[in-house]
Formats: C-alpha cells, structure tokens, sequence
C-alpha cells in the first residue's frame, strides 16, 4: 500500500540523524577530562605504563585519526574494544541489552496499564472528585525523584512484605519477570504521570468532540462512544509522545538500573562514562540513537496504521 | 546449599591477572587463582602457596622455590614452567599494567618441574612481597596458550580454590569448587556468587531481605543500625586502610612547615572519626597503617589547638589564608570529611573553598597539582612497608603522592630502607621515616578504619585481611 | 391537520452561569415536513437542536424549561437509556462539518452499521448490508465498495451524504440537519438540499433545517421559523413568511439577501450587530436594531401573536400593521 | 477612455509540492492555478468566482507577490513583480492590499484594533510618529468603526467589526489595488450588506481597484464590473458581469448562476444540479476539465488540448459550445424548461 | 423534573475550572519565593552550621525537622534550599526556554534548509538519552550548579525548539502572518512581534511542567554527585546523601523529599491552571 511507502525511504533520513550521533558521541566522549589510562591503572600508575596503555588503545594518535578508525570499524560492523572489559564492546552490548530492552518495554506497558484507567477515570468524571484525586496522583508521581521512588518500593515491597526481590535481574523467565517489576514500575510511576496527563488531555478534547457528539447523536451509550471512538482517536497522540520520550525513559533507566543492580546498558554507559571507557561509551550511545530512532519508526508505522488519514 | 552469596560495588572485569589494578578483581583472583607466596590472615607474615618453600642467597639476589605437588582445574600439574611463565608475562606483556614493579626479576631457571630460581638485578627486601600481589597470581601456560589471551581472560583455568563457573558480565561472577586444587579439602563452600550491587542502599536492603550472604563495603551510617539485626553480623576487619589530607606543597603558604603544622593542629580528627565514621575509625599518628609492619605506636600525636595553630598561621605570616579544597564528586565520606575540614579550618582562620570534581577527573587534577587541599586514602598491596613509604615519601615518579614533598634526607633514607636486609635496623629506619613525616607534616594523617562488611549470621570464617584480600578456603554457611 | 411528529414547547436552555441560550422555543413540526430554523450566527439555533436531542454539552449547559414532545413521549422526561433509544432510532442528526463529525479512524460503512446494530440488534453482516443499502440511498456511487472507505477518502460532498445515510440509517422519523450544507459549494449544496428533498418524498421524513440562508430555505422548506437572540421571532408556512413577514427581523433579513438579479446602488442592510450572550437587550432583542423601535419594544418582551393562517410572530410592531406615530 | 492597467497577469501558474513523492527523487506537484491571463484596469472592480480549490486565493495571493510564481509573469503597474527586483516588490507591497475571508484569523489576536493599524503607518512611515494616532481614527471612522473600538482586542469584536479592522489596515497602506478574499463569506447576512456597502463607497472616493474573490455570485453581481469564473485552475470565462450573467457561455457559469439559493419560494431547487464533485487538482482529467461533470459534454472534450479559447469583444471563454447553448439565466421566472426528472 | 436538579448538580465547578488550580498553584510559588527571600529570616538556624553534640536528633521542639548526622538543623537547611531550588528551576529552564523558542521561530518560520539543518540537530539530542546527555556534559565542564544549567541549556532547548516549530508552522499559514507579509513587514517583526507572542501560550505551559523535570533532574544530578558544592543546603543532596539513613532517620530524606514535591506540585498546578485556562480564554 502505498500509504507504507515511507517504510522503504524513511531509513535514508536516519542516516544524517546516525551520522550526528556518531559525531556528537565521539567528540563529546572525548571532550570530557580525565585520562581513561589513568583511569584503568589507578593511583600506582606509573608514566611508563600509562603510556603503554595509551598506545594499545590508540589514544596517541590525532583525534581525527581515532575518528577516521571509528568510522572504519563501524562500517565493519566493530566498535572497538573496551579499555576497562578488555573485550569486544559489541559483545558487551550483546550481553546487557535484554535487561534494558526489559526495562523500558515494561515500564511501558506497566505505566499504559497504569495510565489508561486513570486518564479514562478522570476525563470521564472531569471536575469530579476522582478527576482531581488522578491529578494529585500524577503530579506527585511525576514529582518525585526515582531513586527515591525505587528506594520506596524496596523498604515495603521487599524488605517488609518480601513480595518482590530487592534488585538483580535474574536468570529464569520467570525469575526475570519477578525480579523487574519494581524496576518497571519505578519508572512506571513517573512515565504514567506523563502519560496520564496527556491522555486525559486528548480524551477530554475527543469526547468533546464533533464525532463524539455525532455518535451519540446515534444512540451510542457513553461507554461504547468512549471506548469505540474517543480512546482510538486519543490514544494516537499519546503513544507519539511516548514515542519521542523514549530517550527521556532511557536515560531515565540509567538510574533505576544502578539502584537495582541491574546488568544493563544504563549502567554500562555510565560506568563507561566515569571510568572514560571511550569505546562503551561510544557504542553504547549509538546503540540507543539507533533504538531511539527505530522506535519513532516504529511509532510513524503505527501512526499510519492507526491513523488513516496520516500519509507520511 | 553451600554457595556464599557476596554483594560488592560492581562486576570484575578480566580474569586476566596482569591486566587490571582494580581491587574489584584481585577480590576474585585470589578465590581462583593461587599464588607462590600468599600474606596470611593478619596481613603481616608471608606464607607457603604453591612454592612450599623457597631460599634466599646472601647477596638477595638469588630465589630458589621449591613447588609443591598441586593440579590447576583441568587436571594438569603445576609446575616450575608454569610460575616462570606467570613472572616474566607480568614483567614482559604488552598487557600488563604491573611490569615496572617486576623489571627487577633479571633472569629465571625452571631446572626441574619443581624448581624455579629468579634472580634479581639487585637485592630487594620487598621482593617476596611483591610476589604475593594478585597480578602473580599463577596461570596455566599451556592453558594460556591454547586458549589465547581473551579466551582466558573469560574462562580462565584456576589454580585456587574456585573455578569460574559462568559470569554474566555486569551481574555476577558465579564460582565452583576446585576439586583439583591442592587445598581442596579445606574448601567448605560448594562455590561462591560475587553479584554487583552498585548500590550501598539497595545492597544493605539485600541483606536485610536475606537475598545475600554478605554484602561488602558497608556504608558507616549504617552500620549502627546492622548491628542491631539479630540476623545479621558485622564485620569490622583490621584494614590498612588510612585517610589523610594531602597538602600540596607547591602553595607557597603551605610550603611553609610551621604552616602546615598550623593545619595540622586545627584539624579536629576525633571530630572527624566522630562524625565521619560515627565513632568506627580511630585517628591517624603516622602514615603506616596501625597494626602493619613497623607501625611506630609512638608517633607524634598534635593536640587539636585551633587558637594556637591561629596564632601560628599569622606568625608565618599567612593570615587571611584561603585554600582550594578539591572535593571526590559523589563520594559522600569525601564530602562529609571536607564540609568538616571547612568548618574546623575556619576557626583557625583560613578560608577553605571547597570545589566538587569528577572522580575520574581527580588523578589529572592531582598530577597537575591543581589543588590545595584533598583527602585520600591508602590501603596497602603488599605487607612490605617500602611500597607505600616510596611512594610517599621516596620521591617516586609521582611527587610523593601528589603533594610535592620534597626532602632529600628522606629520600635517601628510603632508598636505603629498601635494601636493608637486617629486620631491627630495617625498623628503626622506617620509625625515623614515620617521626620526620610528622615533624614535617608531608601531608595530614586523619584516621584508620576497618574494612567494613556484613554477613548474615550463619556464615562464618568470612573476612577480608588488612591488605584486602578475601580467602574462602575456611568460608563456612552453616 | 395531521397530528404533529414533534412537538416543541417553551424550550429554554441556559448555561450553568445562568444566561439564556435559547429562551421559551415552541414550535411543531408535521410528518414529512421540512421546517427551516433561521437565524444568525450565534442565535441559538444549534443549541436548540441540540436539546432537542439531550445532547448538550454536559455541566456547561442544561434545559431549564419547556417540554420536547415526539410522538407519545415526552423527551425531557426520559431517562438517559430511554432517551438514547430515541436518538438514532427515531430522530437522526446531521451536521454542518462532516469533516468533523465522522470518526477518522473507523470506517464510514462500520459507522452506519455502528447504529443498526445498536437499535434493531441485527448480526455484523445484516448491518453491513443496510449500510451497503444507506450509502446506496444517499448516492454514493459503487457503496459495497465504499463502505470500506474512511471519510478522509471521501470528498466534502460524499462526507455529507455519507453523514445522511448514518442518520438515516435506522428510518428515523424526524431528521434534524444542523446546516447541512455550510461547508460546501453551492453545486453540491444544490445536490444534497435535492437529496433531503427526495428522502422527505420517499420515505415522508420530517426534517428540520437548520440555516442562516434564507436562499436555501425558500427553495426547500414548507415552514419557517425565525431565531433572533435565543428567541423565536416568527414562524409560518414559507410563503407566508417570505411574502408576508411581520417581525422586523425577519423582513429585514430577506431584504438585505443579495440577489443574483441585476441591481445597482448600495444594498439594503440591517444596521448594527447581533446581540451577544453577555449583553441581550431587554425587551424585543431585536429593538436596537429596529427601524420601528418604541418604548415599548425596549421594555416589554413581546408575546406570539398570530398574524395570519399558521403564521405567529414576535412583535409589537408587526411591518404588515400600521406604523405607530 | 480607458487607462492602461494596473496588474497584468500573463499565462500564470502556480504550483505547490506535494507529500507522497519519494524524497530526492520524485516531485509531485499540485497545480493550483493553471495558465491563468487576466488584467485590472485602474478603478475597475474584477470578480473572481469559482468552486472551492479552483485556485481563486492563490491567484490572489500569486497577483501580490505572496506565493512564488512558477511560470508567467505577473506585473503591477508597468513593472514586472513576480521574479522581480525586491524595489519591485517593496512597491508592490506600497501600494496594494489584501482583505482576508476570516475576520478573526486575518488579525494578531494580541493586536488591538488600534495597534494593528498603527502598525502599517509606522512600518511605512506613512506619518509621522506623531500623527500616528489621528490618522488611526480617521480610518477607523472611514470604515464606520467607533474610536472605542480601537482599543479592543479581535476576540471582543464582533466579525463585522473585525473586517471593518482588516480594511481599514488595509487602507493605511493607501493602496491603488486591494484582493479581498471571500471577505464575507463568514459574516452573517444582515452584516454581509454593511460591508459589501463599505466597498462600493470607498470604491468611489478612493479610485481603488477591487479583486474581489466570491463564491457568492449574487454579491459579484452588485459589485463588480468584470467577471472571471475559475475551475481547476483555469479561468474558463470572463467578462463583463452583466453579459457573463444574463448569457453565460460556459456550462459551468450557467450551473454555478443556476446554483445559488435564491429566495424564492416560486422558484425550486435545479432539478438537475451539477453531479458529482470537482475532481482532485492533483488528477486533473484530459481535456477540458469540466467534462466529467458537464451535461454537454462530447467526444472532443474528453481528449487533449483543452478547448481553446473563444473570445468576443470584452469576453472570453474556454468552450467548443456556441454562444447561446448553455441556458441564460432568467431572474425571478421559474426554469419550467429544464424541470425535467432527475 | 429532573433536567433543573442536573444543571443544579452540575454548577459546582466548571466556573473555577484552571483559575482555582492557577491560583493554589501561584499560591505554592509564592510560599516557596518568600521561603528564599526571607530565609536568613525565617531559618532558626544556620543551615550549614555543624553542631556536634546535637547528631542525628529526631524531630522536636528545639528541631522541627529534625537534624541531620552532622547534627546540622534540616529545617533550616529545607528553608536554605529553596534559593537553590528556586534557582534550579527558574533558570534550569530558562536558558532552554529562551535558545529553544528562537531556534524554534526561525526555522519553523523560514523552513528549508534552515528548517532542515536545526531539525537533524533536535533528532540527534533527542535521539540521545536526555539524562545521560547532561551527565556527559557536566563530565566535560566539572560538577556544580552552573555546568548544570549549561548542560540544560544545550539539551533542553530542543523540546522548546520542537514545541514553537509546531506552533510556528501551524500559525504561519494564518491569515494574519499572510496579512502582514501583504503589508510588506520585515521577517523580524512577523516572526517576533506576530508570530512568536502567539505561539508561546503551550511552551509557557509546558515550562512550567518542564520545571518539574528539571528540578528531579538536579536531583539525579546530586544523587550521582555531580550537583552543587557541599556544604551548600539543596534539596536533592539532601535527598540523595539522607537516604542511607531512611531506616535510621527517616526525617533526614523525608523533609527535603517533600520540599521537592511540593514545590513540583506548585510547578504543576501552575501548568494545569494556566493550561486550562488559556484554554478556557479562547
Ligand atoms: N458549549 C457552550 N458553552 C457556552 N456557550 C455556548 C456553547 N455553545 C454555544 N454557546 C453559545 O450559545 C449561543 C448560541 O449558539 P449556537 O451554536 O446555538 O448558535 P447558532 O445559531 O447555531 O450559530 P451558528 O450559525 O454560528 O452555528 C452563542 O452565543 C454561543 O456562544
Ligand atoms: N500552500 C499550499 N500547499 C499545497 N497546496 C495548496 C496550498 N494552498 C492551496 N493549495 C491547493 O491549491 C488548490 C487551490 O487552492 P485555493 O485556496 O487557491 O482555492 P480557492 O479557490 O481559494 O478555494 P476556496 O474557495 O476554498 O477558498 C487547492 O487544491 C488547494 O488544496
Ligand atoms: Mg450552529
Ligand atoms: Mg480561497
């Protein structure tokens, strides 16, 4: 069809976008002080084997000389090697991404599941007592700190009820799915406030709207026009914000994922970040870019498929 | 069952002995690997490991070890090949991070299997030492070369106790018994799970949920607070752990000694164990860690006298003084210490500026002596003495610690204390290094503190000796 | 006389702040009849229909007073599930935007279907057939094919039709159209008033026509009724409205229409502005703008008066009367 | 004697991209006005009728410069604007003026009425800064608003009013040449004929050229002194109003004219209204493109070129019918002749 | 009858519908503005202050909120941190608000290739993970207060810069821009005198809820250690360093916590009420 055309061209348009990325990452990584050798060796590093360390790694050459490297190696489909790992970055990448791929696919399905009710609750009962409880809710959810939401669910969850364990990740399906729900929902809870203000928003314009009145005007009860005609039609924006916050929710993960010990990018990235890991840092920022830009791919895909009016 | 649970910052990051200086690694080296000579329990004697005993010739020159009958993880004998190879790697490789503290091993002889013989290019009183540091840790040589340097690095073939079951990487290091190791029946444990919880909080609440055996580094705050769980033991484990304020000399005020004596004298260090530690460390006399080789007991203690060090500070003529104070960003300790150096400074007159870096910003600051005043910590490698006094005192390569002290005398005093074969002599040479450093005030002892860790009740024979080593052989889950 | 299908009486609308939108409307509407409801831009005629059907919007607006009557029953006295029996069934809505008021994201023929299932309970493929058959009565060229369509595949003139054959989906007695044809060109606004015109015939539909063009209503209704500031001005057979207007309102209205016939000079208007909500004058609404304005008019509301067969109006003054001194 | 004209607008054409090409390969184009030839005289009013998307606002808009040109030429004034210097075009701007059909969208809602116009003199220095506020009510007075008006705000104006405020901004430029753009078409009737009168009296004392662009025939007819009827982009007749209307040559004219509501209650609804709708600009059909809905249409209009153009003198038209075929219209008779069944 | 009894039932709220929540709002900002103006007023103590013999003290009479392990007076140190915070939120956004909504003016306005280039640039912050973005960028200038607003600054203004593009090519196909360019002003004056006042009402608005977002971002920022200098009194330090003692003391996190929220939930009400009742205004 070819509403589905932009399926096949859109990806020329991320190259620019990976292209930036890939810039950005280099330049940015380098620019923050600190020696990464220095950081790797310690407080007994000697000059000799701070130079040495430097030289394995490439760290002596010209900066567009290690740019012109990653580039190369990026086309071959290689990052480079870890300086603190001593191993292949991809392979890191390989073993941190289900975590965070967990991570933030649950905290979006929970924080819809969290979302939904609340919005439907408070745009169907606008200016009710139960509109201005979701409001509060939601604004202190977005209010407050994740650390502190995540040390929270820990003392009553964990340590009191003992329901959920207190952080890892597991190794089992099953012992994965218990092992993140507190994780998913720490970030659950201030993603839902987000979405739960912006879902009420569209719901309350829908159900105001001309194609909801003509649809009463049909005879439609309330409940199959909300469900059949205003929830469609709201639900598109909401799932686009989602969709461009999804940077803000993975850099929110690098959070939750050092407070629950979870062996996943965030931490990856910002243990590359403190110990000047070059090469992590570098491929792990783009592997977000790329998600980043493939999940707003994937919500133009949706957009379109929801939406039949939109041509893109 | 009998595997022991231990939670610790974050996950190692080689089984490549000669690759890495991160404690977070030796941690486990030292359950995987064996070593020739191991530092015993109380961190002040060497012991037997797989040398079961060695000779030293007058000169101190010449090592003869004598290896005891012992198998790595795959069956296959350790022999003299074996050891010679794990010593001139850490000397030789491109990959190791150690191999100025081993250029000094000239030669080695593998005679026979159970033989090696190391000569050096000059004597060293340190040497043997040097030789129970976790980068010796011994390594299979055909196991190396048959797997390759990553490969082993990953899966290695073990020595010690444990052998490396599965590590998921940035999770946990999950170990197995050794059958083939020669202590074999001293192991208890059936293996041992090292789980990265970079978190204090949430892996203090992992003990007291029983997710963890034991959990390492306890915050001090929280210490109190574990001890009155009746399921849970902590363990404060002598350390050589010692915190002290580095002054860079290179200020012209501080380069002034009646100055620095000034500083020394209004910094209140009780004050700071007190509320820093709450009451766990105990203030520092002399930059040798109490309780470690050659420790002087006797070493100056100046009382705490802000009045004083005030009058002291405007006699040298240096009222008015403002120092930089370089701050670890997101270390509390390192904040909580220098929010209260500010105010104790104060009272004496001098204006502290704090400024909050970028940990991994701190040794370039350092280097390039951007500072004034920071605090930092020691904790030792080697029982040995001469590691830390050189590089404190000894005017190494790196301006004695950062602080740019500079006294001949005392160099030399060093170099001297290194080759010094005779025990008495040898001691009473490192009381004078440790009384002139406090005359001179190098930089200011601030407190010891204990290694910091909790297990739960029924675990037992847990601990971490002085240099931070954790041996499990004699672990016990009851 | 037939007995009327509709029954509107004293209907008065007002907003939680208390203004009156729509204040005390009475008028009936016979079977098969088109009644055209005019009136200017914010005169109050959507509201009424509105209120016709419930729907206002809820905690802004609510009716007040008056009764609704279709058939036997009384509409303002139905309960919300009685009442939404009544809507779609029996009285259908189209309205001015069909942009608007088309679901985007659902197809038109599930929309049709939506209500069918809804009132008469028939299976998905019965549904989908009167849909077929709706679209086929409004004129949709090909509808097994267009059924499937969304109404952003439809052009402007399609999008109404495809509105129509929703409200008439369920046969209806009485179709109320809130300006039907506002948005369209005045070559499909010909081609949907003709279309009403035909269901009116075919089926004996009584609809109600909402408008502010007199044009429009000359060419279609049988009655008129005429909104000024919320209030009923005048109503009568449409010859008689249009030949005979009594409110002043009213008879300046057709004269300031512009005509396709030649003429020159100015044209004629009705000096000043329609009232709004905030500020509606005491009285007549209409006596600042009044040409034969008195005392009177600026105090008194004036009642309904009949004014000749069928045929009430609003005024005081009526034009056809003599000019007061 | 008549004086040579203001604007010329030679063969022009304007073309808009539209989504759905691929990117950097392909370009589809709208083409919304379509080789369009038309000229105003000074003082001389010109309707532009047609469908909704027959071009008339891009003409419009095109004539002043606002949206670029893509093949023709347009000149005001005997000097070429489209393409042309930006001296050209500054003057342009001096000297012309649009009048927008939403009264409300057409003014900065966070203007006063005041501030709006004032705007215009001080960006022109048609005054100097001290006369600023007398020459703001002086309009405001011309086009019948009160001096309290003009420190409202569009949204406590009433439509009427606020398309009072369009023209009087408009008229500060102190243009020879004004394109209002279907400027009642929102306004109800009774206020419809208040502008409508605004118009023809500033007509007369200012010698102001009018483009007036109208659906709304009825009103073209009092107003204007030409005619042009535009579909799909083309304008397929022009002329004097009163021929165009009594004898339209195009069967488009006669089915628009036949189109408008009049009030009449002797006389129906066409019987035979215009079927279908005007087709998609983006798939113009071949030929004249009026023939798919067109009751006259043959063989010839199917197939390309597009019917030639047929002129008399003052009149033209895009049409192989002779004159006389399409139905003139009658005023106030009722068309028994085409009360056919549908 | 019951149609009178519903519009009776339905009067209670839709007239202070925004303007009651705009005002508790401003109400909670005004609390907050007169907390920092009058703090060395108001604070019992000095907030930074180390009492050594009064740790760890549980809230009393002498303590309201208690004091911390330096023994230092939370309370004091809560009214302290509201300069800061106040600080954080008001030019944590509008640094971004200020570069976001010019870049944002100018290139939905011009489009084209200016569109085209600043729009790839938004791509590439937002296709970066926000948080990490800023934590990099702190890391190249140091930690402290004003690398935070800078690195703010670099990554917030492309939400600003999206929001007004949006609002921009929505509103310049208005009537009144096509007006003023009828009228022949200058691009400066349609973008900044007709456009920009128009299209600024939801960045207002989402500022607002942005300061939210900001201020939790600072707190993050002072978990991972890379916020003010110590001993400087600031709400999310307080958090961050109290948290080790929730179980000891819980009044050490708990005050400043709720110092946070409640200032996000002025910022909040703020938004809401402003949002509605722009909204409602139209
Ligand atoms: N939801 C609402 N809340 C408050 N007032 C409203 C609402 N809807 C309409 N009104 C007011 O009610 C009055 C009548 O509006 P209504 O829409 O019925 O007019 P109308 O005659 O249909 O006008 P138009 O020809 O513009 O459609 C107007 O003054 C309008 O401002
Ligand atoms: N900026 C634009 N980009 C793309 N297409 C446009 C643009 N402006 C107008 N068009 C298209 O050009 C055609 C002519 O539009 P125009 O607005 O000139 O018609 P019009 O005759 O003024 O219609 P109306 O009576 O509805 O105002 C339409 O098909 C329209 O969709
Ligand atoms: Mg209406
Ligand atoms: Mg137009």
């Amino acid at each position: 069809m070819h509403r589905y055309r932009f399926v096949l061209f859109r990806p020329l348009q991320f190259l620019p976008v990976i292209f930036g990325i890939s810039v950005l990452t280099f330049v940015l990584v380098r620019l923050i002080p600190g020696d990464p050798a220095r950081m790797l060796l310690g407080t007994r590093a000697t000059a000799s084997a701070i130079e040495k360390v430097r030289a394995q790694y490439g760290l002596d050459e010209p900066i567009w000389l290690q740019y012109f490297y990653f580039i190369k190696n990026l086309a071959q489909g290689e990052m480079g090697r870890s300086i603190v790992y001593k191993t292949d970055v991809l392979k890191l990448i390989a073993t941190r991404i289900e975590p965070t791929l967990v991570l933030v696919l649950g905290s979006v399905l929970l924080a819809l599941l969290i979302a939904v009710p609340m919005a439907t609750l408070a745009s169907r009962r606008r200016g009710t007592m139960a509109d201005q409880g979701v409001r509060v809710v939601s604004t202190l959810g977005l209010g407050m700190p994740s650390f502190w939401i995540a040390l929270m669910l820990m003392i009553v969850f964990s340590v009191n009820l003992d329901w959920f364990p207190v952080s890892g990740y597991g190794r089992s399906v099953s012992d994965k799915a218990v092992h993140m729900v507190l994780p998913c929902l720490t970030v659950a809870l201030s993603l839902s406030a987000i979405l739960t203000r912006s879902l009420r928003a569209s719901l309350i314009a829908q159900i105001n709207s001309d194609q909801a009145t003509a649809a009463r005007a049909r005879g439609l009860p309330e409940g199959a026009v909300f469900w059949r005609h205003v929830m469609p039609n709201a639900l598109i924006p909401t799932l686009n914000l989602l969709a461009v916050n999804i940077g803000w929710l993975i850099g929110g993960t690098v959070i939750v994922e050092s407070v629950f010990a979870i062996p996943g990018m965030g931490q990856l990235l910002v243990r590359g970040i403190f110990s000047r890991d070059y090469m992590v840092v570098q491929a792990v920022a783009m592997t977000f870019a790329v998600a980043t830009v493939l999940v707003n791919f994937l919500a133009d895909i949706l957009t379109v498929a929801a939406d039949p009016r939109v041509k893109l | 069952d009998g595997v022991l649970t231990i939670g610790r910052v974050s996950d190692s990051t080689t089984f490549d002995p000669i690759a890495t200086a991160q404690n977070l690694d030796f941690w486990v080296f030292m359950n995987v690997y064996d070593q020739l000579v191991r530092v015993d329990r109380t961190g002040t004697k060497l012991e037997p490991g797989l040398a079961e005993s060695w000779e030293v010739s007058d000169d101190g020159l010449t090592y003869t070890f004598t290896m005891r009958d012992a198998k790595f993880s795959d069956g296959s004998p350790i022999t003299s090949e074996d050891a010679a190879y794990t010593l001139s790697r850490i000397r030789d490789s491109e990959l190791s991070l150690w191999s100025d503290t081993y250029t000094i091993i000239d030669s080695m002889e593998t005679p026979d299997p159970k033989t090696l013989i190391v000569t050096l290019s000059a004597a060293s009183a340190p040497f043997l030492s040097t030789l129970a540091m976790p980068g010796t840790a011994v390594i299979s040589k055909a196991g190396m070369e048959e797997m390759g340097e990553e490969a082993y690095a990953e899966n290695p073939v073990a020595s010690g106790a444990f052998t490396v079951k599965e590590w998921l990487r940035g999770d946990r290091v999950v170990l197995e018994k050794n059958p083939e190791y020669w202590e074999a029946d001293r192991v208890q444990l059936d293996g041992v799970e090292w789980i990265a919880v970079p978190d204090d909080n949430t892996r203090m609440l992992k003990m007291q949920a029983g997710e963890l055996d034991a959990a390492i580094f306890v915050p001090f705050s929280r210490i109190e607070e574990l001890q009155g769980d009746a399921n849970l033991k902590v363990l404060l484990d002598p350390s050589t752990r010692e915190d002290a304020l580095l002054l860079n000399h290179e200020n012209p005020a501080l380069a002034k000694p009646e100055v620095r004596v000034a500083l020394d004298m209004a910094i209140d260090k009780q004050a700071i164990v007190d509320a820093v530690t709450f009451g766990i460390g105990e203030v520092a006399n002399s930059y040798i860690p109490k309780g470690a080789l050659y420790y002087n007991a006797d070493n100056l203690r100046r009382p705490y006298d802000p009045e004083k060090a005030k009058e002291m500070i405007e006699a040298a003529g240096e009222s008015g003084l403002t120092l930089d104070y370089m701050v670890n960003a997101g270390d509390e300790v390192d904040e909580q210490i220098a929010v209260l150096v500010q105010q104790q400074l104060a009272q004496a007159g001098v204006t502290v500026t704090l400024q909050k870096i970028d940990p991994s910003v701190t040794w370039d600051t350092l280097v390039a002596g951007d500072y004034d005043l920071t605090v930092n910590y020691w904790t030792n490698d080697i029982l040995d003495p001469d590691q830390k006094t050189t590089f404190v005192l000894g005017h190494d390569v790196n301006l004695n610690y950062y602080t740019r002290y500079e006294n001949e005398e005392v160099k030399q005093l060093v170099a001297d204390a290194r080759v010094e074969t005779d025990p008495a002599k040898r001691e009473a040479m490192y009381v004078k290094l440790q009384e002139t450093a406090k005359a001179e005030v190098n930089w200011i002892d601030l407190y010891y503190s204990p290694y910091r860790n909790v297990t739960q009740s029924y675990v037992e024979n847990f601990y971490q000796n002085p240099l931070g080593r954790f041996f499990l052989e004699d672990t016990v889950k009851k | 006389m037939t007995a009327p299908v509709l029954t509107v009486d004293g209907l008065t609308v007002e907003t939680t702040e208390g203004q009156r939108i729509v204040d005390g409307l009475s008028f009936d509407l016979a079977p098969g009849e088109i009644l055209g409801l005019v009136g200017e831009s914010g005169s109050g005629k959507t509201v009424a229909c509105r209120a016709l059907m419930r729907l206002l919007p809820p905690r802004a607006m609510s009716i007040t007073a008056g009764t609704v009557t279709l058939g036997a029953d009384e509409l303002t006295g139905l309960s919300d599930a009685q009442m939404r029996k009544v809507r779609g069934r029996r009285i259908g809505m189209i309205f001015q935007n069909p942009t608007a008021h088309l679901d985007p994201v659902m197809r038109i023929g599930d929309q049709i279907a939506e209500g069918v299932r809804l009132h008469e309970g028939v299976s998905r493929r019965a549904a989908r057939a009167r849909a077929v058959e709706a679209l086929r009565q409004v004129g949709i060229p090909d509808p097994e094919a267009r059924v499937d369509s969304y109404a952003h595949e439809f052009s402007g003139g399609m999008r109404q039709r495809a509105m129509i054959a929703v409200a008439l989906a369920c046969d209806p007695e009485v179709l109320i159209a809130d300006e039907p044809t506002t948005a369209l060109d005045v070559t499909v606004q010909a081609q949907i008033l003709r279309l009403l015109m035909e269901l009116r015939d075919r089926k004996g539909l009584s609809i109600i026509l909402i408008t502010h063009d007199l044009g429009v209503v000359a060419q279609t209704c049988d009655s008129i009724a005429v909104l000024y500031g919320g209030r009923l001005c005048e109503r009568g057979p449409k010859r008689e409205i249009l030949g005979r207007p009594a409110h002043r309102y009213t008879e300046g209205l057709i004269r300031c229409q512009p005509t396709t016939a030649a003429g020159t000079g100015l044209l004629d208007t009705i000096p000043g502005q329609p009232p709004t909500l905030g500020d509606m004058p005491e009285g007549c609404r209409f006596h600042p703008r009044c040409p034969a304005a008195t005392a009177l008019c600026r105090a008194t509301r004036p009642g309904t008066q009949p004014h000749g067969p069928g045929h009430v109006a609003a005024c005081h003054h009526p034009a056809t009367l003599k000019e007061p001194a | 004697m008549k004086r040579p004209p203001l604007m010329i607008a030679d063969d022009v054409s304007v073309e808009f991209p539209v989504q759905g090409g691929v990117p950097g390969f392909s370009r589809r184009v709208l083409r919304a006005v379509n080789g369009v030839t038309l000229q105003v005289r000074p003082g001389e009013a010109v309707g532009l009728v047609g469908e909704s998307g027959s071009g008339k606002s891009t003409l419009g808009r095109a004539l002043l410069g606002l949206e670029p040109v893509t093949n023709g030429a347009v000149s005001f004034d005997g000097t070429r604007v489209s393409g042309g210097t930006r001296a050209a075009l500054d003057r342009l701007r001096r000297e012309t003026a649009m009048v927008f059909q939403d009264p409300y969208g057409a003014l900065n809602p966070r203007l006063t009425a005041a501030q709006a116009v004032a705007e215009v003199l001080e960006v022109h220095r048609k005054v100097p800064r001290s006369e600023v506020a007398a020459r703001v009510s002086e309009l405001l007075e011309l086009v019948g608003l009160r001096p309290e008006h003009g420190t409202r705000r569009p949204a406590s104006l009433s439509g009427g009013q606020c398309q009072r405020v369009g023209i009087a901004r408009a008229l500060a430029v102190e243009p020879r040449l004004i394109v209002a753009d279907e400027c009642v078409a929102a306004l109800d009737v009774s206020i419809q004929g208040q502008i409508i009168n605004l118009f023809m009296e500033l007509r007369e004392q200012l010698d102001l050229s009018l483009i007036f662009i109208a659906h709304d025939l009825a009103i073209v007819r009092r107003l204007c002194d030409r005619v042009a009827v535009m579909y799909l982009g083309r304008i397929v007749e022009e002329g004097p109003t009163e021929q165009v209307f009594t004898d339209p040559r195009h069967p488009y004219t006669a089915a628009l004219i036949r189109a408008i509501p009049e009030i009449d209650p002797d006389r129906p609804l066409p019987a035979t209204p215009l079927d279908g709708d005007p087709p998609s600009p983006m798939r113009l059909p071949p030929g004249c493109a009026f023939h798919p809905r067109c009751p006259h249409a043959r063989s010839e209009c199917r197939g390309d070129p597009p019917p030639a153009e047929r002129t008399e003198p003052g009149r033209r038209w895009s049409c192989i019918l002779g004159p006389g075929t399409v139905a003139p219209l009658t005023t106030k008779q009722p068309e028994t002749d085409r009360e056919e069944t549908p | 009858m019951s149609a009178p009894a519903a519009a009776l039932r339905l009067r209670i709220f839709p007239r202070f519908e925004g303007r009651i929540t705009l005002f508790l709002g401003l109400a909670v900002l005004l609390f907050f503005v007169l907390l920092a103006v009058f703090a060395p007023l108001i604070a019992p103590y000095d907030p930074i202050y180390q009492d050594g013999t009064a740790r760890l003290q549980a809230p009393g009479w002498a303590h309201p909120f208690g004091t911390d392990n330096f023994g230092r007076d939370i309370l004091s140190r809560v009214i302290w941190g509201t300069r800061v915070d106040l600080q954080i939120a008001v030019l944590g956004v509008i640094f971004p608000f200020v570069i976001g909504t010019t870049i944002g003016t100018v290139a939905g306005y011009f489009g084209g290739v200016v569109d085209a280039v600043f729009m790839r640039i938004v791509d590439v912050v937002l296709a970066f993970p926000y948080l990490v973005l800023i934590i990099a960028i702190i890391a190249i200038l140091g930690p402290g207060l004003k690398s935070f607003y800078i690195a703010l600054a670099l990554v917030g203004w492309v939400s600003y810069a999206r929001l007004i593009r949006a609002q921009i090519l929505v509103l310049k196909t208005a009537d009144f821009v096509l007006a003023a360019r009828s009228l022949g002003y200058s691009h400066r004056r349609i973008m900044f005198r007709h456009l920009l006042p128009n299209a600024l009402v939801g960045s207002i608005v989402f500022s607002m809820s942005d300061t939210v977002l900001v201020l939790l971002g600072g707190a993050s920022i002072s978990f991972l250690g890379l916020g003010v200098q110590p001993p400087t009194a600031e709400w999310g330090i307080m958090v961050s360093e109290g948290q080790g003692f929730i179980t000891r003391a819980w009044w050490m996190p708990t005050f400043p916590g709720l110092a946070i929220l409640a200032l996000s939930f002025g910022f909040s009400l703020v938004a809401d009420g402003l949002g509605e009742w722009l909204e409602g205004r139209k």
